[in-house]
C-alpha cells in the first residue's frame, strides 16, 4: 500500500514528526525521532527513484513519470505531485543530505542551542526539510510557492539560532528574510502573469497551454520575474548578497543543509520551469537566457572564488565558495546541451555531498574549538587527524582534482562548453578551479604546516558520532569521483529527459 | 482604450513599487518590514484583479446568481495572506533579538557596530 | 487593568460568547464568508482579551503553555490524519470520500468539517502563543 | 451597482491606497506608520470587497488591520518607535524600481482586459470550480502518468458547498491549505525559538 503513496508520504512523515516535537521533553528524544523521520523519507526516496529511473531497472528502460493527484481530483483542477527523472534525482539528493545531517545533529545542536529550545529547533528543522522535499515533487506552481515559503520561513529562524555563537547570525537572518521574501514575491508575480494568460497553475497543463503563447509579452515578463525570484532563492550572482552572512553564521548543521540542498532546490525549479514548462525553444532560442545566465554564472564563479580567498573564517569561506559553485550549476544550465545539463545536475549531487560534508567538518571544529577562524586551525592536522583529513578531501573535491567527484562535474561542464563551441566558458571553469586551489590550500597549509597554538595543544579528536557522518558525505563524494556511473548515469538520464521535453 | 482595460494592473504595479522603494530606501529595519507588507499586499491585489468578472458577484451560491467571480485566486490569496503575516511575525521576532543584541534596529548602525 | 471591576466582569461574561462565535465562524465557512482561519482568530481573541485584562500569569493558569504547544501541532495533525484516512482506506492522500456522511444528499463530508476545525485549532493556539511571546518580550523590556 | 459606480468606487479606493502607501514611506514615526499601514489594509479590503472577494476582504481586515497591527505595536514597544531621519531620494532604488516597473508594464499589455469574462483565467478550469463538477479519479494506485485505471468515475463529487472559495480551499487546493496551516505552526515554533521563555520563573517549562 505504501508503495503507491510515496510522493505524499515522503513529505508527510517529516511534517508529522515536526508536529509532535513541541510536546516532547528535553534529552535526545527529539533528535532520535527527527533522525528516524528523515531516514524514513530517505528510504522512501530510494524506492521512488527505483520506480522512476529506467537505469535502475533491469533491463534498462525509459524513465517513468509518476503522477500523484492529491485528493484524487483530476489534474489540472487539483494539485498534483509529479515525479520524473529530473526531480527523482534531486529528491534523492535532498533526502540523502537531510538524513545524514540530521543523524549528525545531536551533539552539534546540544552544543549550539539552549536545552529548553532543542525540541522546537528540531520541529523547525523538520518543517524545513519537509518543505524542501515538497518543492521538489510538486507539479503546481502556486503549491511550489507555498512550499518554498514554509521551508524559507523555517530556515530564517534556524539561521537566527546561530546568535548563541555570534550575533551576526541575526543580521544575516533578517537580510535573508527580506531578500527571500522579495524573491518569493517576484516568483508569485510570475505565477500570476502566467495564470492570467493561461488560466491554469498545473505545470504540465501550463506547458501545453503556453505553446501558442510564446510571443505573448506577459509570458516573457512572467519568465523574467520567475527567473529573478529563483535567482534570489538560489543565490545566483548578483543576487547572492544574503548568502555569506546567512550561511556563514548559521548553526553548522543549518549551513550544511542550506548550502548543500536549499539553494539547489531553487536551481531545480529553474530547470523545471525553463525546460519542461516553458520549453527549450522559448527559453533559449527566443529569449537570450543562455548568454545572460552564462554572464552571471561566470561572474559568480570568479567573484565568489576570489572573495572566498580573502575570508578569515572557515564557514564564510565555504559560503563564498557556494556562491561560486552555484555559478557552475547555472553555467551548465545556460549551455542547454546534454553534457552541460549533465554537468550541472551531477554537480548538484556532488557539491551537495562535498559542501554539506565540509560544513559538518566546520561544525566539528566549532564543537571542539568554539570558533571557526581559519587561524585557529593551526597544527590541528595531528590533533584531529580524521576531521582534518575530511576537510582536505572535501577541499580537493571543491577544486575538482581528478579522482574526486568535483572533477566529474567539471569534466562534463567543460565538454558541454566545448560542444557549444564556447571555449571561454571552458576556460572560466579552469580559472575557477585555480582560484579554488588557492582558497583550499590556504586552509590546508595552516592545518598541516603551522605549529599548534597553546590553546590547540590540548585539543583531541572529536567524538565518532560527529566524525562518522561527516565522513559518510566526504567519503561518498570520493567514491562518486572514482565510480561515477551511478551519479552521472542518473544525471544524464535526467538531462536527456529535459532535452526531450521540447 | 487600454487605460480602462488595464488600469487596475498599473495601480498594483505602482503600489508594489512604493513598497519595494520603502524596503530599499529606509535604513530602519521595522520600516523595511512595513514596506514588505505593502509590497506583498499589492501582489495580492493583482491576483484579486484577475478574479474579477464584470457584472459578476461574490462566489457564494446562496442566493444563486448569473455570473460569479473566479474563486480560485481568492483561495490562493487567502493562503498567501497567511504566509505573509507569518513571515512578518518571524521578522519582528528577529528584530526584537537584534535590538537586544545591538541596541538598535537601524541597518547602518548595526553594520557599524559590527565593524568595530 | 486588574483593578477595573467592570472590565473584569465584562470580559468574563463575554469570553464564552466570543468562543461560541469563533466556533460558529469555523462551522459557517461552508455557507458564507468565514472558515477555519478566521474562526481561529476569533477563538484566540477570547483568550487574548482574558490575558489583557487579568495578566499573563492568569492566562497561563487557564491555558498552560504545554497545552497551546500541543494544540498547535494537534490542529495540523488532525488535518494530516484526515489526509491519511484517504490513503488507509484505499484512496489517495486528502481524499474525503471515506469520510462522507452516508445517506446525505448533499454529500457533505466529515473531511471538510474536520479539516476546518484543524485549521481553527492551530490558528487559535499559535495566536495565543504569539500574543504571549510578544507581550512577554515587551514586559521584559520595561 | 452599475459599471460606472463600480469603476468610480474602484478608482477612488485605489487612489486612497496610493496616498496611504506613500504616507507610510514618508512618516518617520513608526507607530504612525503602523496606523497608516492598518488603514492601507482596511482600504485594500474594501477594494477587494468591491472586486467580489468577500472572504479575502474579511481575512485582510482581520490580518492586516488586526494581527499585523498588534504585532507591530508589540514589536515597537521593544525596538522603539522613532525612525532616524534619512534622505527620501535613494537613487539606486529609483533605478531598480524604474526597471522593474518597465518590465511589469510591458507585460500588462498582453494581459486580458480587466474584468473580461472571456479571459483564460475565467474560461479554463474555473467553470468547474464554480459548478463544483470537478471530475474525481477513482483508484489509489499509480504507475505512470496515464494510468488506465485513473479514469474519472461517474461518482463525481457533487457535494454542494455554497461558499465556492471554501470549496476550493478545502477540496481542490487542500494541499496548499495544509501547508498554509503548517506555515502558521512554523511561525509559532519560530516565535518560541526566537523570543520564548526568556523571563525567569515562567510556568509550564519542564
Amino acid at each position: 500500500m505504501i508503495r503507491n503513496h510515496l510522493p505524499a508520504l515522503i513529505v508527510i512523515v517529516p511534517l508529522l514528526v515536526a508536529l509532535v516535537m513541541p510536546v516532547l521533553g528535553r534529552g535526545d528524544k527529539p533528535w532520535l525521532l527527527a533522525t528516524l523521520a528523515s531516514w524514513a523519507s530517505f528510504a522512501m526516496t530510494i524506492v521512488l527513484q527505483v520506480q522512476v529511473s529506467g537505469l535502475l531497472r533491469n533491463p534498462a528502460a525509459t524513465p517513468a513519470i509518476i503522477s500523484y493527484p492529491i485528493g484524487n481530483w483530476q489534474v489540472p483542477w487539483g494539485i498534483e505531485f509529479r515525479v520524473d527523472a529530473l526531480n527523482a534525482f534531486i529528491l534523492l539528493v535532498v533526502a540523502m543530505i537531510s538524513a545524514v545531517v540530521t543523524f549528525y545533529a545531536r551533539l552539534s545542536v546540544a552544543h549550539a542551542i539552549p536545552p529548553e529550545r532543542v525540541r522546537f529547533f528540531y520541529s523547525a528543522w523538520l518543517l524545513f526539510i519537509s518543505g524542501l522535499l515538497g518543492v521538489t515533487m510538486s507539479g503546481d506552481v502556486f503549491n511550489v510557492y507555498v512550499l518554498i515559503e514554509i521551508s524559507a520561513l523555517a530556515s530564517y529562524t534556524l539561521v537566527a539560532m546561530g546568535r548563541y555563537q555570534n550575533r551576526k547570525a541575526l543580521q544575516g537572518s533578517i537580510n535573508y528574510l527580506v531578500l527571500g521574501t522579495i524573491g518569493a514575491g517576484f516568483f508569485l508575480i510570475g505565477v500570476g502573469y502566467l495564470y492570467s494568460v493561461t488560466g491554469t497553475l498545473n505545470m504540465a497543463d501550463l506547458s501545453t497551454r503556453l505553446e501558442p503563447l510564446h510571443d505573448n509579452r506577459a509570458v516573457i515578463t512572467a519568465f523574467a520575474f520567475l527567473l529573478v525570484g529563483l535567482s534570489v532563492k538560489m543565490a545566483l550572482f548578483p543576487l547572492h548578497g544574503w548568502l555569506p552572512d546567512a550561511h556563514g553564521y548559521a548553526p553548522p548543521i543549518v549551513s550544511a543543509l542550506l548550502s548543500g540542498v536549499a539553494i539547489k532546490v531553487g536551481a531545480y525549479i529553474m530547470f523545471r520551469l525553463a525546460f519542461t514548462v516553458l520549453g527549450v525553444e522559448f527559453t533559449f532560442a527566443k529569449l537570450p537566457t543562455g548568454p545572460v545566465i552564462w554572464l552571471f554564472a561566470t561572474l559568480a564563479i570568479l567573484v565568489g572564488s576570489y572573495t572566498a580567498i580573502q575570508q578569515t573564517s572557515l564557514k564564510r569561506l565555504l559560503a563564498y565558495s557556494s556562491v561560486a559553485q552555484i555559478g557552475y550549476i547555472a553555467l551548465g544550465f545556460s549551455l542547454a546541451n546534454e553534457n552541460g545539463l549533465t554537468g550541472a545536475l551531477v554537480h548538484i549531487f556532488n557539491h551537495a555531498l562535498m559542501k554539506s560534508g565540509l560544513f559538518l567538518v566546520a561544525g566539528i571544529i566549532a564543537y571542539r574549538l568554539g570558533e571557526s577562524e581559519i587561524g585557529a586551525l593551526a597544527g590541528l592536522g595531528r590533533k584531529m587527524p580524521f576531521t582534518m583529513a575530511a576537510l582536505t578531501a572535501g577541499g580537493l573535491g571543491l577544486i575538482g582534482v581528478p579522482l574526486t567527484s568535483g572533477f566529474v562535474s567539471k569534466w562534463y561542464l567543460v565538454s558541454g562548453a566545448i560542444d557549444r563551441g564556447l571555449f571561454p566558458l571552458a576556460f572560466v571553469v579552469l580559472v575557477g578551479s585555480m582560484l579554488a586551489v588557492i582558497y583550499v590550500w590556504k586552509v590546508v597549509e595552516i592545518v598541516y604546516f603551522r605549529p599548534a597554538s597553546d590553546s590547540a595543544a590540548k585539543v583531541t579528536e572529536a567524538p565518532w558520532s560527529l566524525v562518522f557522518p561527516a565522513w559518510i558525505l566526504v567519503g561518498a563524494s570520493l567514491y562518486f569521483g572514482i565510480d561515477a556511473s551511478l551519479s552521472s548515469g542518473l544525471a544524464q538520464e535526467a538531462a536527456r529527459f529535459l532535452l526531450s521535453q521540447s | 482604450m487600454p487605460f480602462f482595460e488595464l488600469y487596475n494592473y498599473w495601480i498594483f504595479i505602482l503600489l508594489m513599487m512604493i513598497g519595494l522603494y520603502t524596503i530599499i530606501a529606509s535604513p530602519n529595519l521595522v520600516k523595511k518590514i512595513i514596506g514588505l507588507s505593502v509590497f506583498q499586499t499589492a501582489i495580492f491585489l493583482f491576483f484579486i484583479s484577475l478574479s474579477k468578472v464584470a457584472e459578476g458577484t461574490v462566489p457564494v451560491t446562496v442566493p444563486p446568481a448569473e455570473v460569479y467571480s473566479n474563486p480560485l485566486p481568492h483561495a490562493l490569496v487567502l493562503t498567501a495572506i497567511v504566509v505573509s503575516v507569518s513571515t512578518m511575525a518571524v521578522a519582528l521576532a528577529i528584530l526584537m533579538n537584534i535590538k537586544q543584541a545591538y541596541g538598535t534596529v537601524e541597518e547602518d548602525e548595526v553594520d557599524q557596530a559590527e565593524a568595530h | 487593568m486588574r483593578d477595573q471591576v467592570i472590565l473584569r466582569v465584562v470580559s468574563k461574561i463575554t469570553a464564552p460568547f466570543i468562543l461560541v462565535f469563533g466556533f460558529y465562524v469555523i462551522a459557517h465557512g461552508e455557507l458564507g464568508p468565514g472558515g477555519g482561519f478566521q474562526g481561529g482568530v476569533v477563538l484566540a481573541s477570547a483568550f487574548i482579551l482574558y490575558g489583557l485584562v487579568f495578566g499573563l500569569a492568569e492566562l497561563d493558569a487557564i491555558v498552560p503553555r504545554r497545552v497551546t504547544d500541543g494544540l498547535a501541532g494537534a490542529g495540523v495533525l488532525l488535518y494530516v490524519v484526515v489526509g491519511l484516512v484517504g490513503i488507509v482506506s484505499g484512496y489517495r492522500f486528502l481524499d474525503y470520500t471515506p469520510l462522507r456522511v452516508t445517506g446525505s444528499e448533499s454529500a457533505e463530508s466529515w473531511g471538510m468539517t474536520l479539516v476546518e476545525y484543524g485549521v481553527g485549532i492551530t490558528v487559535a493556539s499559535v495566536m495565543i502563543t504569539v500574543y504571549r511571546e510578544v507581550s512577554q518580550a515587551g514586559a521584559a523590556e520595561k | 451597482m452599475t459599471i460606472i459606480e463600480f469603476l468610480l468606487l474602484d478608482v477612488i479606493l485605489l487612489c486612497l491606497l496610493i496616498v496611504t502607501s506613500v504616507t507610510i514611506f514618508v512618516l518617520h514615526n513608526l507607530l504612525a506608520a503602523t496606523m497608516v499601514l492598518s488603514l492601507y489594509s482596511l482600504v485594500m479590503s474594501l477594494v477587494w470587497l468591491n472586486l467580489d472577494a468577500a472572504d479575502v476582504a474579511l481575512t485582510e481586515a482581520a490580518v492586516g488591520a488586526g494581527i499585523a497591527t498588534v504585532l507591530l505595536i508589540g514589536a515597537l514597544v521593544v525596538v522603539g518607535a522613532e525612525e532616524r531621519k534619512h534622505p527620501l531620494i535613494h537613487w539606486p532604488a529609483l533605478v531598480l524600481i524604474a526597471l522593474t516597473t518597465a518590465a511589469l508594464v510591458y507585460g500588462t499589455f498582453d494581459l486580458p482586459p480587466f474584468g473580461a469574462a472571456s479571459a483564460p483565467a475565467q474560461a479554463h478550469v474555473a467553470p468547474e470550480y464554480i459548478s463544483q463538477s470537478v471530475p474525481k479519479l477513482h483508484s489509489g494506485d499509480y504507475g505512470s502518468a496515464k494510468n488506465a485505471e485513473d479514469q474519472p468515475t461517474s461518482d463525481n463529487f457533487h457535494g454542494h458547498v455554497p461558499n465556492l472559495v471554501t470549496s476550493v480551499i478545502v477540496n481542490y487546493c487542500a494541499y496548499d491549505t495544509l501547508f498554509e496551516v503548517a506555515v502558521i505552526f512554523a511561525a509559532g515554533v519560530s516565535l518560541v525559538l526566537l523570543l520564548g521563555r526568556r523571563v525567569a520563573g515562567n510556568g509550564g517549562e519542564p
